[in-house]
């Protein structure tokens, strides 16, 4: 399989959803003439017009808004946040309307929409570009959440999520978006269903359950500990957060024992924290050892390269917890 | 022809800049209410200048049934409220009918409508049935959206009633974004949103405002101006002065009607709707309205006076329809029939909506998400 | 001591407040002239007048961000939100500015104010005017949570948060505010520090740690579980969710071997899924069976009375939750 | 004087409401540019209607100092940016200087001042040293917020710095409050807020106008207008046709003028600063200015063509401060010396900043609470 970018991933996911769907369209800032400040939108107003790549003002708030409007009479919006961390600055809209407009309506209605953008730390954007914001939207019932590590994976989910018919928050993230990996040909369609985790190594001794960036520093974190401590572990890509794919997961718990959850929201009322006590609800007579989480230190991140680093849950701090979970 | 402040060729009303000093010189002290932004302004003295055409009396007898069966329907809303059979925040349309009215008869099928949860003559004047809104309000299994939205949450898709909402101004944005869909899919259909003087101080407002101008949306902005958010006179809170003209400086046509007048109300927005559908873009109408019941049930306004609500009653819808039907020449006894007519017609509703059983507890945990989990739309 | 009114004690705490420290205002809708919606701030600007007692339009951005500016220079003010659910609609002051301000500045400002206001259900005020916020408070560090049950400690620590340096979201519960509850004579002076819990129930077999409403849930479910099967229920008000009081939760645990947490905000990513993860990582050895967490079902607060009951996790579920995990 | 779109008694620029109906015809087609909100307009042509005094050419030194100590930095922070030494977003001020310089000049010591992540210049212009924030910037210890803010986050209280902002619009109402906390304590404190052109956009900002017109807050609005909000021109978004106007709705007194010139900046900031102590309320300026590099280290511009920046060039603030200094019979030489004090200046406060060591990691946790838990202010 030909190899492209996790940018390029996504640019043709929008461009082969947009020409099969004419009710699909891009919103968002910078994302037409320019073609989006991280260039993930490039060339898609020269393909598509004006009319399917709407560039807005800095009004978060209302385009969020418009979309919803537009998504209940069957248009499908995909909006750009420029960064995820702006999630904060339409949140009424996001959470009070977009994730309970369906409920509210009793049915009556559904808003088929994406929210997309990049998050996450390790380029010093410091506490208000650099947040992930994953564990919020998981928070809010009503409202999808992906977040997809490799450039396959978030091709064929963000084409599931234009169409599916509820409310998908799809979360990119700015360290992956240079990353490399193997998909087929663009026009080559395939799709990924929401809510399957994958086994992306196989492992006896620790269950990492993760997601998005993350994943990465997993895996290295799991070389590490093979290599120097002889210890296996099994790494899950969860890939959807709502729904979650708590099966696959107990289903390597099955063969390790033990479950160690990692993002990078924070770690406080974070989904690794919500799949610990699942783990403890639904199949709590797998766990040899106490589950573990690992999240975003509780502070907002830092722009100092050092302190970014320290507070970030990666590689290091993952190993350092797979060998005390080892250890009992 | 209505009192007129002044009006450019277009025939919407215009009027010079504000003079930012002066404006500022004529400030009130906080607790007094400056001459212009006041309680005590009647709908009559709004500012129009265009044409209103007379209506048709048969429209107009239809309109006044209309306005009678929200009324009563409120009324009785009201009456369960206090029994105990509705909950939350209940806020009744009692006054603000004929904005609603002479917009939905204004507008046509196909068209959208979006509003605030002060939206039950939003509802009933689209066609919604008072017998499934009342059981919606009662939270009943017959409620047009089984009783989880309530009497915030009006919608009826069917209808074109695209949803009331419980957030101040949230509302305007989603029917930018119903006037967007229309726009990019070369529609003719308009969209109109429904929302209070208060809601004019929320920022999405704004955000709304210029990007509708801008894109030049089929989208009429309709303020029932009914001088007081919640418990709060508006001059209290902003020196605007002129809130029909505020809007004009993101490039938009705006005008100030009698918002208690039907016939007034009916051809503000046939203008606005027109306008939106030959491509001018959004309108902002400011109807001036008054609340003549409380801002919800329960509420005791001991914020104003019972004279400033006696003397607004004059004014009222109801007031200015049996005028209107009087002056064509229609006669007490065949408008007392239509108010006994509505009033069965509302008991039977009440009824239908007591007897309406309440949903299944299972209930709880459907429509979250759509359930397929791809589709066309 | 003579008895009052939850919502006689926060006005109370705010007048007493007010008169020691004249950096102290009061700032939000319908607060001023008419005492508040729920008339909580009743006649506090005839006593303090329109310098201390704000009224302001409905723009909860401009008023919570201008909260913030004061405070930086050692105003303190406190900010009533009407519904609780309007934190969303000034997400971005209070969680990418109130929360982060002193860390952004490298600790060179603080922001001493006070977020408070109502929540919760029970009164079918439906999706929008209904929710349980604190899980949301407690995901971003930087602000503290406090969720007081009784008229006593609700005077108590809304005394408090308004001393505190830092800023504190005070979450009242309008099913709390006409109960009543004793409470020292006006003016006669007690604070409580935040982050101390308090065993309102001693028992055995199963440990109930919750706060604010849940709180007389839980203990009228604690007598039902006692009379009708003979299960002895330890309930423990956290009182402050950030930071929370686990050690006196563990020292009930290490007696009764069960945790069970309660909330009203939604589990997922809940303030519960975060006591059972740090029961886990904290002290896993006092656990006998497994840790449960319950919250507000995975839907946005319904209107209709039986659907309202069914949602929230009162007395009902935290009975069939007890009986489970005693029966383990 | 400069050209002046025309003007009323207070010498406060006023003009005609824009019609509404007119404003609409004269809209743009998407992909071209209106006449009046457009890239080219220069700095020299904003309209201004009050005495320009002259400033002592001491105090021109002065600010010709700032200003090239500003430009100078900025160069090295991009050249430092271009070797990895600085990460996330960083965004110069070059071509912005005069704006914040002519500000920090005409205010006082104790008012207060908040601004955008493009802060850079106003902190040096309110007096904060260039080697702590080269530091700051680099995520070094000695940066005045110990490496955790960097570029987006200037913050000096000392300074009355009270912070810069990396959400648009959002430091706003921080100084709103500010001049809140300056009016109820009774102090004549002034507050100053920067934002850009796109910055108008966000809802957050009409919120506060409202609010700080009708309590009349000793409050200046400064619109740093550089025609560009981040890659896109301001008359694609919206339909706004003169910004300066348009705070006017809100009974706000507003001036439009050349950004790049420190004396009318220093003259219409003292103005506001004046009519703000003497309790008339806010002033919105609109400083026309225009960003002579990227939005943004890396930034490609490929978005304007460079004959556009060159154009601007000349109308920039360091030569618009040479041209006035050479009038003022300083020379060549005089000015090449400062140029070259100024260039050891910011060599040394690279060399510092470089040579400041890493933040602790242990630092990572400190700062988020006040650790005592209750105080006085
Ligand atoms: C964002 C938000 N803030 C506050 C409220 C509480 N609230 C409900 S109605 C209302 C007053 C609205 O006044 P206005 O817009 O004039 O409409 P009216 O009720 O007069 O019809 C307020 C403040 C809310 N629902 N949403
Ligand atoms: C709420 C929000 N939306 C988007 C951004 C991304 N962003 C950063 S700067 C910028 C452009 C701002 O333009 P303007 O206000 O004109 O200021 P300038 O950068 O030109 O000085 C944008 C969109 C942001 N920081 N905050
Ligand atoms: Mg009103
Ligand atoms: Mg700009």
């Amino acid at each position: 399989m030909r190899r492209t970018t996790y940018i390029q991933a996504i640019n043709e996911a929008l461009r082969e959803e947009m020409q099969r769907d004419e009710d699909v369209f891009l919103i968002g800032e910078d994302i037409g003439h320019y073609g989006g400040l991280f260039r993930v939108t490039r060339n898609l107003l020269d393909e598509f017009g004006e009319k399917r790549v709407l560039d807005t003002p800095i009004s978060e708030q209302a385009f969020m808004g418009m979309a919803l409007g537009a998504a209940t009479v069957g248009m499908r919006p995909v909006v750009e946040l420029m960064y995820m961390d702006f999630t904060l600055v339409a949140a009424d809209q996001i959470f009070n309307q977009i994730a309970k407009y369906r409920y509210m309506t009793g049915g009556l209605l559904k808003v088929p929409l994406v929210i997309r953008g990049q998050q996450g730390g390790g380029k010093r954007y410091g506490s208000q570009h650099s947040q992930s914001i994953e564990s919020l939207y998981a928070h809010f019932p009503g409202i999808r959440v992906v977040a997809p590590a490799t450039p396959y994976d978030a091709k064929g989910l963000l084409k599931t999520a234009i169409r599916d018919d509820n409310p998908v928050a799809f979360l990119e993230h700015k360290m992956l978006y240079f990353t490399r990996g193997e998909a087929p040909p663009p026009d080559e369609e395939y799709l990924i269903p929401l809510g399957k985790a994958n086994v992306k190594r196989v492992g006896t001794d620790v269950t990492i359950a993760t997601f998005s960036f993350c994943l990465l520093e997993a895996l290295e974190a799991a070389e590490i500990v093979e290599e120097q401590h002889g210890i296996s572990c099994e790494v899950v890509d969860l890939r959807t957060v709502e729904p979650m794919d708590t099966e696959t997961v107990w289903e390597s718990v099955a063969k390790t024992g033990r479950l160690l959850a990692v993002h990078e929201s924070y770690a406080n009322c974070g989904v690794g924290a919500e799949l610990v006590a699942r783990a403890y609800e639904e199949a709590p007579e797998l766990l040899r050892a106490p589950a573990r989480r690992l999240g975003m230190a509780p502070v907002s991140i830092p722009v100092s390269r050092v302190l970014e680093e320290e507070a970030l849950p990666w590689k290091e701090e993952i190993v350092a917890t797979v060998l005390e979970m080892a250890r009992r | 022809m209505k009192p007129v402040k002044d009006a450019n060729s277009a025939g919407i009303v215009a009027r010079d800049a504000l003079q930012s000093d002066s404006a500022a010189a004529a400030q009130p002290e906080e607790s007094s209410a400056p001459a212009s932004i006041t309680t005590d302004v009647l709908p009559s003295d709004a500012a129009i200048d265009f044409d209103v055409p007379a209506l048709p009396t048969e429209m107009l007898l239809e309109m006044y049934r209309k306005a009678v069966t929200i009324r009563l329907m409120e009324n009785a809303l009201l009456a369960a409220a206090e029994e105990g059979q509705i909950g939350g925040a209940m806020h009744t349309a009692i006054g603000h009918e004929a904005n609603a009215i002479g917009a939905a008869f204004a507008l046509r099928k196909g068209d959208y409508i979006t509003c605030t949860y002060r939206g039950h003559h939003h509802g009933l004047a689209w066609g919604m049935d008072p017998g499934r809104a009342i059981a919606e309000v009662m939270g009943r299994s017959d409620g047009f959206a089984k009783g989880k939205g309530g009497s915030m949450h009006f919608v009826s898709p069917e209808h074109g009633m695209m949803g009331a909402n419980g957030i101040v101004a949230a509302q305007v944005p989603h029917a930018a974004g119903l006037a967007l869909a229309s726009h990019l899919r070369g529609e003719d259909r308009v969209a109109i949103t429904f929302f209070g003087d208060g809601a004019l101080f929320q920022g999405v407002m704004h955000e709304t405002f210029n990007i509708a101008a801008k894109w030049k949306l089929p989208l009429i902005f309709y303020c029932e101006n009914n001088r007081y958010s919640e418990m709060t006179p508006i001059w209290r809170t902003s020196s605007i002065e002129d809130i029909f003209l505020f809007p004009r400086s993101y490039g938009m046509a705006t005008m100030q009607i009698d918002g208690n007048d039907v016939e007034v109300v009916h051809a503000a927005v046939s203008l606005a709707a027109e306008r939106a559908r030959a491509g001018s873009g959004p309108t902002f109408i400011e109807g001036i309205t008054y609340r003549l019941a409380g801002h919800m049930a329960g509420d005791l306004e001991t914020y104003r006076p019972p004279e400033e609500v006696e003397k607004q009653e004059a004014y009222g819808p109801l007031a200015v329809l049996r005028a209107k039907l009087k002056s064509r020449g229609v006669d007490e006894e065949s408008i007392a029939g239509i108010d006994e007519e509505v009033d069965d017609l509302v008991d039977e509703a009440v009824a239908f909506a007591e007897k309406s059983p309440w949903p299944d507890a299972a209930e709880t945990y459907r429509d979250v998400f759509v359930e397929a989990a791809t589709g066309d739309a």
